[in-house]
């Protein structure tokens, strides 16, 4: 019987490719939603597997690798988050999707994705890590030409910056899999500590560390290599980037957290730590912390609704970083629970914009407006996921941002405590701005026969919005599993209640008294007069109605102060220096050509003539 | 008359025969130029196999196995030789050509294919 | 038995805040009037207005959410209030976290947004937008004050600061509490929505920026919101940074709870009188001159709190 | 059937050569089915050939006239040359087939024996066992690639040609100087004594004499500045030819080099030798990227990425190490596979809408979308994305150099195919996703048949590449350790000059 973990790996891309084939309506998406649901009913009863024996495993060789894979603890978290939020985006795309085109490449990076978080060797890593990339890479290539490429190079050059690290390692050690990778750093941290001379010196040890870092650094957008991503979020089939960013971005971080499983030890001797945080890990929080505050002011100057929500998903990135990057072992729980409610919320986002999208045909903030009555299920999606990231106590934004909040200022790192709280304002910002572009004021009059959500894509949202609540009342039951992964109980408490000695925090208790706060609150309302249903024009304008034409509304450059003193920083943009990186080597490569291949056979032959010279000079 | 001559004699000619494709810049003269480092090459092979004082190859009465030269290289000379009146011959028909359709066989023209 | 305890506890608590909430406000009128040289409303003023607003007859609503929003602002506050230890009467004291209780304290702010956003009157999205920029101002030198006292107390839970603060003397005595203090102090002039940075509820600009729209019981609504934020914030500051109030000195615990609660009222009204001052002299910053200077001066105040709380 | 009959592979071309006069006076017609019915009877030998090596684990030793090596000649086809000569077989059929239909120019009878002529050298260049011989086919390959790359008579093929023959020519005579040289110091021609004896020449003749032998033979392995002549030969040369230029007759180039350098391993010059050909390797697979970067011409774009790849194998065979020949084997057979599917394609293309340049390629999806599909299935393939067979060899070689601690030449190359993925990818999109006018073309069944065939190849190789890794292995083996090579030649004692 073929190993479970092939199921789950394959059996996406084999609904793809069946999709593909049976290019009819009806069939296509019935393949597709099955695909997805196969790996996670497989996961879910792997749950009770995984009660029992410590991981499932399972190898196959090819072509003189052997690709070994394994499901425990850790990769069950992320294996469970890509197969919710994959599923509810496939849902999505069963609406939104043209073409079979699209199924095949959707299903083939969650395929991709899979395989990156059951892999237990570097060969099968890399190689489902360059599926992903190019699978997610043909998604955005059928919209928008550059924005695929910049997608892809980047992305590309982070894979072959991960193999060449592949290839130093597997020089010095030998073997690909994990263990005996893990192994020998663990032997070489020990010989460090006693002194005696190491495998790996210390430039080799930087040089596979830079090169891994870029390499996630670039799926999880991290600073300087986030460009990409708002580009290819938003060009793309909306309900494709719930999962291309909800899901896809957390193989970026799952594989910051390969480096602290494999080299973690070797690094943290090498390099010493401040406190209890690895000084290595000190430049992925801090680079965390520069995204979550780039990501998140330039969310709040965009004008298209997909570019809003794909810089908050980079900064959002930013906070798991910044968890991952403190090292201790509350923080990286805290990292992985902010990935599972990122991936929660930021699929919900993704998906109401594919609504959005859908049913308006819109994408610019300044033709929008005035939606919530005529799509009341869709805003009151909205509302939670709102409510969510902005980190409102009751739902799981806030449970697993304090988790952070508390990881990293207990560690006594103020800088990264301020950007932190910097950051979270950030979030509610532009988050409000979304909400009054999209949902209230004036509506535009083609707007007016908007319908609500399609039912798949209304059911996908209700599937997230539920998890939303779920995980925010009772964050004990995320934590239970986070514990497993350590295996010692980090996260004390009961299943309502987070307790880390320090700070605790209960979720039952928030949602009681704010229901009795809010019954406070309507009881004085309704003592009040009846109330007048006024319609949204008319307002207080002193008399004259606001018409259509004079529809006075700063729905567009609606963060224009913040605009003007963010000016100096806004000149500088890594997207334009890649840009100009991009375009010399282009020149260059033209005059080159131009030059050595002139055409002219007398040139050729001295070329011939120069290769003679060298060869009687050099005497070989 | 030690065997150097002959050697310094052969690579002389393939300089030169390289001399002509380097700098002529009439395509005929490139031809020749080819030609001349052929049989400078023909040369060097025949003066590796030549023992002092000894005749040709050919065997008849007079001459034994071995008071004759090595008779090898004479024969790697021979298809060399062939070869090379191929290769002239073809280069001459396309000249010929290139002259038919662009007039000229000077280098510096013929350049359509490039970059 | 200990359901009713609560309930009776937490009324209690909502009680006092509110009218205290009042008696501050009452208190920030006259005192304003006084320094402009002018008799002002008497104290009880407040609490008149508001019970005008509420009793209005027709009231006009733009939705759903126009209502909600203000009813989950004054939810929101409520909660938060339930979380500052109040002497011996709060309830959800173990819970009550510095990190949750700053967020608390913001939310209404949202609530609010969401209403007036919802009513369509651009001044309503202006003053959105100029509310949340000084949000954002004043969240950087918030955050440093939060990590300042989290970090030299080891802790986040406020009740566990009271009590240090019981043995090791007020916060403020401490250099790196002081200067966060001080940058919190500055953050709460604008968390008042006080002179230098009210700009976004400026009644002659943007004609009252969000609560342009509201109107009777809506309006009504949003003073005892206001009355009970007011409360809720100088409790918290008094809390943290001036060593709160455990007196145990008296037999009866409804005396010392008593003693304690005019403890804390002095310290609040303190806290209070600082903020009229200031407010009473400064002319009103623009939002971006109140982002710049949210960003330099308290930042680095908050700052050097945090770093030297780290050491 | 007595192993002698592996001679056929060279004779059966070269009889049937001089036949087609004799054909085309029967009737005109029926030259062209005659190339094809010969080229499907060498691909049946070759494969029994195949067979025979594989499965017999011995490679086959083929005396000419019966004299014993190191006086005979002899051709070794060992497991590398059975490889091959299957590939070029199986590469030529094709091209066989697909000349039927692409071909124009009147002097047919012409062309199918120059053709024929091309495979035979080919065959013989990485079949035999002695170096004046190599050198012999060799110049039989170049000749009737010049005489089929001025094949068209147009101006721009004249010109190619021209290129061509005079740095060939050059090229060759050195190449020639070389092999005197070798003569001069070990009086022997066979590859397995100089092998045996390459410890005892003196170490300057040793460096000049394997320095013009890799010269030489650089140029018609198109290593950096000596491929000037490749880009102009390809586009100028028929559309068939320029796929058996890229799929074989490059390669056998390579492997005589590469060869040449093996046998040679005991001299000084060794490391050397290798070092250079690194470091031109390297460069050749920059410049050429970088060279493809703004091509108009998709056939010249192809062109340059070919020679990128030659590069890359160039490198592979240079680190000196068995992982590093085998990824080299490996790669070789991969390459094959995807760039004679893809000039066919071009070349179809360029059939049914007049001309190869990117405009023409707009919106194929829509015209022609069988060849558009083979195209994208080539271009993914070679830019090395998993699930395709070039991923593999990339993979092993990538690896190989690492470990042998080629950091900086490996960053180099991945920068190059990161340029790669550039043009092919604006090439794919320029197919997919712009719209173009003019209707659809229906498509040639039996060339379809080949494309889908060679598509099936590359998937199939990318998911279960162990068969194809082990084969190449096997012959890098072959290539590799020298020694086994000289036990496997019955070398008659005692005769040494």
């Amino acid at each position: 019987m073929i190993n479970e973990l092939m199921i789950i790996i394959f059996a996406p891309l084999l609904a793809g490719v069946l999709a593909w084939i049976f290019d009819v309506k009806g069939i296509r998406e019935g393949v597709a939603i099955i695909g997805a649901a196969v790996p996670l009913a497989y996961l879910i009863q792997a749950y009770q597997t995984l009660a029992s024996q410590p991981s499932i495993q399972y190898s196959i060789v090819l072509s003189g690798f052997k690709f070994e894979f394994i499901l425990y603890h850790l990769s069950w978290v992320f294996a469970m988050i890509a197969g919710v939020v994959g599923f509810a985006a496939v849902l999505g795309m069963v609406s939104t999707a043209k073409d079979s085109y699209e199924w095949l490449f959707a299903l083939m990076s969650l395929t991709g994705v899979y395989g990156v978080f059951l892999a237990d060797d570097l060969i099968s890593f890399f190689i489902f890590w360059e599926i992903m990339t190019f699978a997610s890479f043909m998604m955005v290539l059928k919209y928008n030409r550059k924005a695929s490429l910049k997608y892809f190079l980047l992305s590309v050059l982070g894979a072959y910056a991960m193999l060449i690290a592949i290839g130093i390692i597997y020089a010095k050690v030998g073997a690909f899999d994990f263990t005996s990778v893990q192994r020998v750093f663990y032997q070489d941290a020990m010989r460090s500590v006693m002194g005696s001379d190491t495998l790996f010196s210390r430039n080799e040890l930087l040089l596979i560390f830079g090169l891994f870092l870029t390499a996630f650094g670039v799926k999880a957008g991290t600073f300087p290599l986030h460009v990409w991503a708002p580009d290819a979020y938003s060009e793309t089939n909306q309900s494709y980037t719930a999962m291309f960013s909800g899901v896809l971005s957390k193989a970026g971080v799952y594989g910051m957290l390969v480096i602290y499983i494999l080299l973690g030890t070797r690094l943290m001797y090498e390099f010493g730590n401040i406190g209890a945080a690895p000084k290595f890990g000190y430049v992925i929080a801090f680079l965390g912390g520069i995204t979550i505050i780039v990501g998140g002011l330039l969310a709040a100057l965009q004008e298209d609704i997909r570019k809003l929500f794909a810089y908050s998903s980079i900064s959002q990135i930013g906070y798991i970083l910044v968890g991952i990057g403190v090292g201790t072992a509350l923080s990286i729980e805290a990292a992985i629970y902010h990935a599972i409610s990122h991936a929660l919320f930021k699929g919900l986002f993704f998906l109401i914009v594919a609504t959005i999208i859908h049913r308006t045909g819109k994408t610019q903030f300044k033709d929008m407006g005035g939606l919530a009555e005529k799509m009341p299920v869709t805003f009151a999606m909205a509302f939670v996921a709102i409510l969510s990231l902005a980190g409102i106590p009751p739902l799981v934004g806030f449970a697993s941002k304090w988790l952070i909040f508390e990881a990293v200022i207990h560690q006594n790192m103020p800088i990264l405590g301020g950007m932190l709280f910097f950051g979270s304002a950030i979030g509610f910002v532009y988050l409000i701005r979304f909400t009054y572009a999209v949902w209230f004021g004036q509506r535009p009059t083609e707007l007016d026969d908007t319908k609500d959500a399609p039912l798949p894509l209304a059911i996908a949202m209700g599937i997230l919005a539920l998890l939303n609540v779920v995980f925010g009342i009772a964050p004990g039951i995320v934590a239970g599993e986070l514990n497993k992964i350590f295996g010692k109980e980090i996260i004390q408490g009961t299943i309502w209640e987070l307790n880390l000695g320090f700070g605790r925090y209960n979720g039952l208790f928030i949602t009681i008294w704010l229901v009795v706060g809010i019954l406070i609150a309507a009881v004085i309302y309704f003592l009040g007069a009846k109330v007048r249903r006024v319609p949204v024009t008319d307002t207080y304008q002193a008399g004259n109605p606001v018409t259509m034409d004079y529809n006075l509304t700063i729905r567009r450059n609606f963060f224009l102060p913040l605009k003007e003193t963010l000016a100096f920083w806004l000149r500088m943009s890594f997207d334009r220096l890649y840009q100009d990186i991009g375009s010399w080597v282009e020149d260059l490569a033209e005059t080159l050509r131009h030059y050595i291949y002139n055409g002219n056979v007398q040139a050729y032959a001295w070329y011939l003539a120069a290769i003679l010279i060298i060869l009687a000079l050099w005497g070989v | 008359m030690s065997i150097g001559v002959y050697y310094f004699g052969a690579v002389s000619l393939i300089l030169i025969g390289l001399y002509a494709v380097l700098v002529k810049k009439n395509l005929l003269k490139i031809l020749v130029g080819l030609s001349i480092m052929e049989t400078g090459v023909n040369l060097l092979l025949i003066s590796i196999g030549y023992i002092a004082g000894r005749s040709a190859p050919i065997l008849s009465e007079g001459v034994g196995p071995n008071n004759a030269v090595d008779p090898i290289p004479q024969a790697l000379v021979l298809t060399a030789i062939v070869i090379g009146v191929a290769t002239t011959a073809l280069a001459l028909t396309v000249a010929i050509n290139l002259y038919e359709t662009y007039k000229t066989l000077n280098i510096e023209e013929l350049r359509r294919l490039r970059g | 038995m200990m359901v009713i305890e609560t309930a009776l506890k937490a009324l209690l608590i909502l009680l006092y805040a509110t009218f205290v909430g009042f008696m501050f406000m009452g208190i920030i009128r006259i005192v304003t009037a006084r320094i402009h040289r002018r008799v002002g409303p008497p104290i009880y003023q407040p609490i008149l207005d508001t019970i005008k607003l509420l009793s209005k007859k027709s009231s006009i609503t733009h939705g759903l959410i126009y209502d909600f929003g203000i009813i989950y602002a004054l939810g929101a506050t409520i909660l938060a209030l339930m979380f500052i230890p109040l002497g011996g009467v709060s309830i959800l004291r173990a819970y009550g976290d510095l990190i949750l209780i700053t967020f608390l304290l913001e939310i209404p702010m949202l609530g609010i947004m969401f209403a007036a956003m919802s009513s369509g009157n651009p001044w309503a999205g202006l003053g959105a937008q100029r509310a949340l920029l000084t949000l954002l101002a004043i969240q950087v030198p918030l955050g440093f004050a939060i990590v300042a006292l989290g970090e030299f107390y080891g802790t986040f839970s406020t009740y566990q600061i009271v009590m240090a603060q019981q043995s090791m003397g007020w916060s403020i005595t401490s250099l790196p509490l002081l200067l966060a203090a001080v940058a919190y102090d500055l953050v709460l002039q604008a968390m008042f929505g006080k002179e230098p940075f009210d700009i976004m509820i400026a009644p002659g600009e943007i004609s009252l920026g969000p609560m342009v729209e509201f109107g009777g019981k809506h309006m009504g609504i949003l003073q005892i919101q206001h009355a009970i934020a007011l409360f809720a914030e100088t409790l918290f500051f008094s809390n943290i940074f001036l060593g709160g109030a455990v007196i145990t000195a008296f037999a009866s615990p409804i005396i010392n709870t008593l003693a304690t609660l005019v403890v804390l009222l002095i310290k609040q009204t303190a806290v209070l009188m600082v903020a009229i001052f200031i407010g009473a002299i400064f002319p009103r910053f623009t939002i971006d001159q109140a982002a710049r200077f949210y960003w330099k001066w308290p930042t680095i105040i908050a700052a050097a709190g945090a770093i030297l709380a780290a050491l | 059937m007595n192993l002698q009959f592996a001679s056929l592979l060279i004779a059966l071309p070269l009889i049937s050569a001089f036949f087609v006069p004799v054909i085309k006076t029967i009737s005109r017609k029926a030259v062209m089915p005659f190339l094809v019915i010969i080229t499907a009877v060498q691909t049946g030998i070759a494969a029994w050939v195949f067979e025979e090596v594989y499965t017999g684990g011995k490679p086959i030793i083929i005396m000419a006239g019966g004299f014993k090596p190191p006086v005979g000649i002899n051709l070794y086809i060992g497991h590398f040359a059975a490889l091959f000569v299957l590939i070029i077989a199986v590469a030529g059929f094709f091209m066989a087939v697909f000349s039927m239909k692409s071909i124009g120019v009147e002097p047919k009878d012409k062309y199918a024996m120059l053709f024929l002529l091309l495979m035979l050298g080919a065959t013989g260049m990485i079949s035999t066992g002695d170096i004046f011989n190599l050198f012999v086919f060799m110049e039989i390959t170049a000749i009737s690639a010049y005489a089929l790359t001025a094949y068209n008579k147009t101006g721009e093929a004249s010109e190619g040609a021209m290129k061509y023959i005079v740095l060939g020519g050059i090229g060759s005579s050195f190449f020639l100087v070389g092999i005197a040289l070798i003569y001069g110091s070990l009086g022997t021609l066979n590859m397995a004594q100089i092998a045996q004896l390459a410890g005892n020449i003196n170490p300057t003749v040793a460096q000049a004499a394997l320095a013009l032998l890799v010269f030489g033979l650089a140029v018609e392995a198109e290593l950096f500045p000596l491929n000037a002549w490749a880009p102009d030969a390809y586009q100028a040369a028929p559309h068939p030819v320029t796929a058996m230029f890229s799929a074989f007759v490059v390669k056998a180039g390579l492997y005589a080099m590469v060869r040449i350098i093996y046998l040679l391993r005991d001299t000084q010059a060794f490391t050397g030798i290798l070092r250079l050909v690194l470091i031109l390797g390297t460069i050749t697979v920059v410049i050429g990227e970088l060279s493809a970067l703004r091509q108009t011409n998709v056939k010249r774009m192809f062109a340059y990425s070919s020679i990128a790849q030659v590069g890359f194998m160039a490198v592979g065979f240079s680190l000196g190490t068995q992982a590093g020949a085998s990824a080299g084997v490996f790669h070789m057979v991969n390459h094959a596979i995807v760039k004679a599917l893809m000039f066919l394609a071009v070349g179809y293309v360029a059939l049914e809408l007049g001309g190869t340049s990117i405009e023409d390629f707009k919106g194929l999806g829509k015209k022609m979308p069988l060849t558009a599909f083979a195209i994208t299935v080539g271009a993914i393939s070679i830019i090395g994305i998993p699930m395709f067979n070039v991923f593999w060899s990339k993979i092993q070689l990538i690896l190989a150099a690492l470990k042998v601690g080629k950091t900086g030449v490996i960053a180099l190359i991945l920068g190059a195919s990161l340029v790669e993925a550039v043009y092919y990818i604006r090439l794919i999109h320029t197919m997919w996703f712009e719209s173009a006018n003019g209707e659809k073309v229906k498509e040639n069944f039996t060339l379809g048949v080949i494309m889908l065939l060679l598509v099936a190849l590359i998937i199939v190789i990318g998911v279960f590449p162990n068969a194809a890794w082990n084969i190449a292995q096997k012959a890098a083996a072959d290539l590799y350790n020298v020694s086994q090579y000289i036990k496997n030649v019955p070398l008659l004692p005692g005769v040494s000059p």
